[in-house]
């Protein structure tokens, strides 16, 4: 790709509510996964890995973390003289007051100055929280061989599942003909990935008509797909069939990093040709003590298990300490076990201490168990 | 505003470790899976607000450069601050006139350039953790020209064989430097690491070479240290000189013991080093791991055992490794049992079945060997 | 310094409305200076050569071009691993609405939490919008040495000026024993340079109630400092005398440039013990041509010059074509002079083009002329 | 995602720049004041999307390794490409075993992990501008198994004599390579820029060095020319081939002519280099400069005609620079006169009134040689 041929945009904008109090600090791009990384670490690597050089990433909720975070943009090799990562929030503008993002196509319109800047050819727009990886020069080059206007990344979903989705209905030689979002009796199972790809001449033109357009909700899937469609522009379906998580939940993200623990998982992070990049932590490796029992665990460095473990995912810096039991579960970086402690099917919020011989999480329970706070030590 | 700058030496032709440095420098040299030798010195710079260091690289300088680069990983202004590399002319690694004092005389211009009015040496083939600032605060305060850094140790009959020991009278003040040649236990171990001001340094390297094409630094202090006040700081902790293959294997099977381990690396002295962006470390169904340590990205179905794993190796089913350092990108097949062995980087062990010698005499397997 | 053991924060605020059409754009610590500068290069590289590791700026203003210029912190050399130029841009929270900065104060206090983020010892706060060049390591020994809770730096002006500024009297031993806002008749002609370093701790606590008091305009030098004042806390003064310059207006700002052309003048970019950096743009170095006069004059790589250019600072990428003349004037960058025209006594905008033959500006108005539109060419 | 990984090959034993290379290889020679010759090569290449490149190094590579560092100023993503500094063992510059041959075959290792089908060998020692997508396809269209780049120069007589010429036949198949000897003025002189599956480089490195441990790229093609497919591709606009202090002197000189200059350096295909933060350039009333290229952190009190000057440089007052290329730092007092030199970096003219020589036989002026 040459040269700013296309710019990506990341919404990243996601309180992420239903994630709880991983949430209430930081956005929900910013969460943790898969033991080392943060979910906004997978489309900043994909869009490194595919030559992708500047990023704009859209915030406005409670972000200095995940703001200062992205800032860092040698995290994905970002830094080089005309690359960079770009936080954008809302703004005062000269004869406007301070105002928030009405939608995903706000967002963008609200920082037309910004692209413009750069005056690409193409706009990638991304959603910060999704698990994936994509190469997108791919889709650029079916973008630009199928002369499209819009090209929409999507993916095939269990049919009985399509009613939950944006579904694409295609010609059958990708044109897309018809969106129809979460219908009661989809047509196909290809749902939308929220991830598109806009020639920006035509992009540009349809945002400022739409800025200025009351009744929209200034949204891509609401107002700008459709009206693409209406005009009978030429939008694309790109399928992707890898690996794809959006874990909107505790339990989804749970299982995400559940998965990572079948050696043989589609996510694959091991691929030395497509790396995730992620913050950089000085730490020891991983020590695993005399007594320790580790089997079937996903850890990283600076982790320090005395105790037992199974099943389990440990990010930087968690600790298991003797006679602890973690099994089935989740330790996000810093989380202490204490001695004699049991954690089952739970997920341990970060530096959260599990005091010694408590026991939290069950084998049993419907959701997984957030422990968002110390917990103390139990009795024996 | 630093007042020092800092000095990273190289070991000098009197120093081979058989094997591994058959590939490249001991600064070079992998150290408890995740590190290289020479973060620690530039650590502890870096960390000491020491923020231009000079580095200086002898032959086989790849893996050090590209490891060292920009020098950002190791939190030092860009602009204000500066790693730099230097290159002595003469590069044959074993050659008797390849020794500091040559090195710093190739690059004499580039010393005097320095603002800063004081300089630390400290070498690539040591491990030890040290504020400089108290170093430079003492020597300043005790008013000695040069003062050295030195570790007592109780193995020196065995160990630190290449290494210096200063001899020291009851003021602390150095009477001589000699060669450790393994006579005694109890030795005052030269650290290799001075402090003095940056003009006693140019003289000193000048001086020396007058009077020798194959004098070292601690040669001309030995010389020197009875009309200069030269005077010896005592440091406390982990020490490691890895100046033999016996010494490198010994001391990273010290580090196995966590508190020792662990007392080196605190968070408020942190030991950088460039990440490789390797994901976490995948432990099978059969892995059996005790105190041991492991970098990422490896994948884990055997049995480890007091060892240290390197980034990427693959322990195999049915594998057993005991005692043993295995180096980055190694791949041990199934079924194949090591103990006390140091495997060099991307070494593929395929169908030898069993590689054990004694704790004493560690094995050492090449890089990129197919056994 | 220690990492982080003094954080610095710039205010760039500034919507600097007295310069006009310079800062319809961008934020006035974004306006160029120096040939090859802009203001905010001049507090950001103080930072890096004084050991601070990480700086936050505070901006609200149309500020997309400020933002993605100081994000690129390698051009201060501020992209070490743990160091950083963070954005910080006021944000919506959990439980609060998006909200502007409504005063110096307030801008600090809506950023704690990245502030502890760092947990340092002591804060700078800083302006974006001044020219000089300054330890800040130095100030800080001083702050030490005084065992203060502030320290300010303030500078001698004029007395008869005094009454312009806001004047600190002490007790002659640096003690800060009263603030005057722009007093009648001055008691002293030390003047408050907006350089304050306070011990966290304490603003910590000070802003916290700064915060809920009804009363407060949130601001260091109407409501923190005499609060400090008040309550007989350790202010000192920290008397600063090298060159110093806040141009708030296009005569000052052409001002600025001007004392450059005095080879010993007391800014002295050309000290290579204490530099200040800057944006790093390919171009070739300067050209000056077969016909070329140039004398007393400031110059810059990228320059062209064919025709005349005295008394005179050019920027980046500048024209002077054949026969054109360029006469006690400022060229900001990729400005153009075509053939023929004349240039007295003006600053020219970029990329902004005086025609063939035109004149602009005049030796003897009032005030610099600004050209801030291209000019057409003018009849011969 | 690019196709071919690049990689930057350094002159071999039988071109010395007599002066300047005593200090520092071809590729880190000052250019046009502000650049330096690997500027162009890589930036060649970052430009044509290649953003994985191998930088060969050979005797004194300090600069070299600090002015390329980690590559970010090149505009090279620093995970995803890189720039890799590699050495040869055989440092001595002048040794007839040093070659590219010895290089690349030392380093074999690092060119089989490159993940890229194709190789675009270039110089590190050669000026000029070339999209190499355009190379690269025209090779993959031809179906030539090697594509070779060169330019037609009317003055290889004075000029290029360093370098090899090709013979082609009327399809721009490659019949030989040959050494320019000055016989004639018209002359396709080769690039030194080479354009081949990954495969096929490592085959002609293996079989050159098997043949003979002198052979270079250039003797092992043009053996094979005669059996395979060895095109050339033509290259148009600036060239410049710094072999000999003369070509150096000759090619800056050249680039006097603005026009010529700029369409060296277009906004679409930037020459990176690496910043050195120096301020603008003051000129004092007394300044008289006429078709001269100044680089920044000069001070000028005294006339500069037809000239080049480096970063940081003084000209004092009643100075009088013609035709000369005046490196960084340098410092020429008050009423002196030179004409046709090249003066090196952090020279001091004090004494001498007169450095006057004739335009085809320019003075060369040590490196902090105080005159």
């Amino acid at each position: 790709m040459s040269q700013n041929e296309m710019l990506a945009m990341i919404l990243a904008g996601g309180r992420g509510s239903r994630l709880k109090d991983l949430t209430t600090k930081v956005a929900k791009p910013a969460v943790y996964y898969g033991g080392k990384y943060r979910i906004i670490d997978f489309p900043l690597s994909n869009c490194a890995n595919s030559g992708i050089d500047v990023v704009g990433v859209l915030t406005q909720y409670e972000s200095v973390l995940l703001n200062s975070y992205v800032a860092q943009d040698g995290r994905w090799g970002l830094d080089s003289k005309d690359s960079g990562v770009y936080v954008l929030t809302p703004r005062e503008k000269a004869d406007e007051g301070l105002d928030v993002y009405r939608g995903t196509a706000d967002a963008i319109s609200q920082n037309i100055d910004f692209i413009d800047a750069y005056n690409p050819e193409y706009l990638l727009i991304l959603s910060g929280d999704h698990i994936y990886k994509m190469n997108y020069a791919k889709m650029l080059a079916y973008h630009k061989e199928m002369n499209a206007d819009a090209t929409i990344a999507v993916r095939g979903v269990p049919m009985k599942e399509a009613s939950r989705f944006g579904i694409m209905n295609t010609d059958g030689k990708g044109r897309i003909i018809e969106f129809e979002e979460k219908p009661a009796k989809p047509k196909s199972n290809l749902a939308s990935m929220g991830i598109y790809i806009f020639s920006w001449k035509l992009l540009r033109k349809m945002l400022v008509e739409d800025m200025k357009n009351p009744e929209s909700d200034h949204d891509f899937g609401k107002d700008i797909i459709p009206r693409m469609l209406n005009e009978h522009r030429g939008l694309f379906a790109y399928e992707f069939s890898g690996y794809w998580k959006d874990v909107g939940t505790i339990d989804s993200l749970w299982e995400a990093n559940m998965d990572l623990l079948d050696p043989k998982n589609e996510l694959n992070l091991n691929d030395s040709s497509w790396l995730i990049y992620t913050e950089d932590i000085s730490t020891l490796p991983q020590y695993i003590g005399k007594e320790a029992k580790v089997k079937k665990a996903y850890i990283t460095q600076g982790v320090q298990v005395e105790g037992s473990v199974s099943n389990s995912v440990l990010f930087t810096n968690a600790v298991v300490k003797k006679g602890a039991k973690v099994i089935d579960s989740v330790l996000m970086p810093g989380a202490i076990v204490e001695e004699g402690a049991v954690v089952t099917r739970a997920l341990v919020a970060e530096n959260v201490k599990v005091g010694k011989k408590a026991k939290v999480g069950s084998k049993t329970s419907e959701n997984i168990t957030l422990v968002a706070k110390n917990v103390k030590g139990g009795n024996k | 505003m630093a007042k020092a700058f800092g000095i990273v030496s190289s070991a000098d032709n009197t120093i081979y470790v058989d094997g591994l440095q058959d590939y490249r420098p001991i600064g070079s040299f992998s150290f408890l899976g995740r590190f290289r030798v020479v973060d620690f010195p530039i650590s502890n710079m870096s960390n000491s607000d020491i923020n231009r260091i000079q580095v200086y690289l002898q032959s086989k300088p790849r893996s050090l450069c590209e490891h060292i680069g920009s020098g950002r990983h190791y939190n030092i202004n860009s602009k204000r601050g500066k790693i730099q590399l230097l290159f002595s002319e003469n590069t044959s690694s074993r050659s008797i006139y390849n020794n500091d004092i040559s090195a710093y005389k190739a690059n004499l211009d580039y010393i005097q350039r320095m603002h800063e009015e004081y300089v630390i040496v400290a070498p690539s083939y040591m491990v030890y953790k040290q504020d400089y600032r108290q170093l430079l605060e003492s020597h300043i305060a005790s008013g000695a020209e040069i003062t050295v850094l030195y570790h007592k140790v109780e193995n020196a009959r065995n160990y630190f064989k290449g290494c210096h020991t200063v001899v020291l009278n009851k003021q602390k003040g150095v009477q001589a430097i000699e060669k450790n040649l393994g006579t005694a236990s109890n030795k005052n171990i030269l650290m290799d690491t001075y402090c003095m001001r940056k003009e006693t340094f140019i003289e000193l390297v000048q001086d020396a070479s007058w009077m020798s094409s194959i004098y070292t630094l601690p040669d001309i202090i030995n010389l020197y240290c009875k009309q200069m006040d030269v005077r010896a700081y005592q440091h406390k902790g982990y020490f490691a000189s890895l100046t033999s293959l016996d010494d490198y294997y010994h001391a990273s099977m010290e580090l196995l013991d966590y508190s020792i381990a662990s007392d080196l690396f605190k968070a408020d002295w942190p030991i950088y080093t460039r990440t490789t962006d390797s994901c976490p470390t995948q432990y099978f169904e059969t892995a059996k791991v005790t105190n041991s340590f492991i970098s990422n990205g490896c994948l884990i179905e055997g049995t480890v055992e007091n060892s240290i794993i390197g980034r990427g190796a693959v322990i195999g089913k049915g594998v057993t490794i005991k005692n043993s350092i295995i180096m980055a990108y190694s791949e041990i097949s199934d079924n194949i049992r090591i103990e006390n062995a140091v495997v060099d980087k991307w070494a593929k062990i395929v169908n030898a079945k069993n590689i054990i010698s004694t704790e004493l005499q560690p094995q050492y397997i090449k890089r990129r060997d197919i056994l």
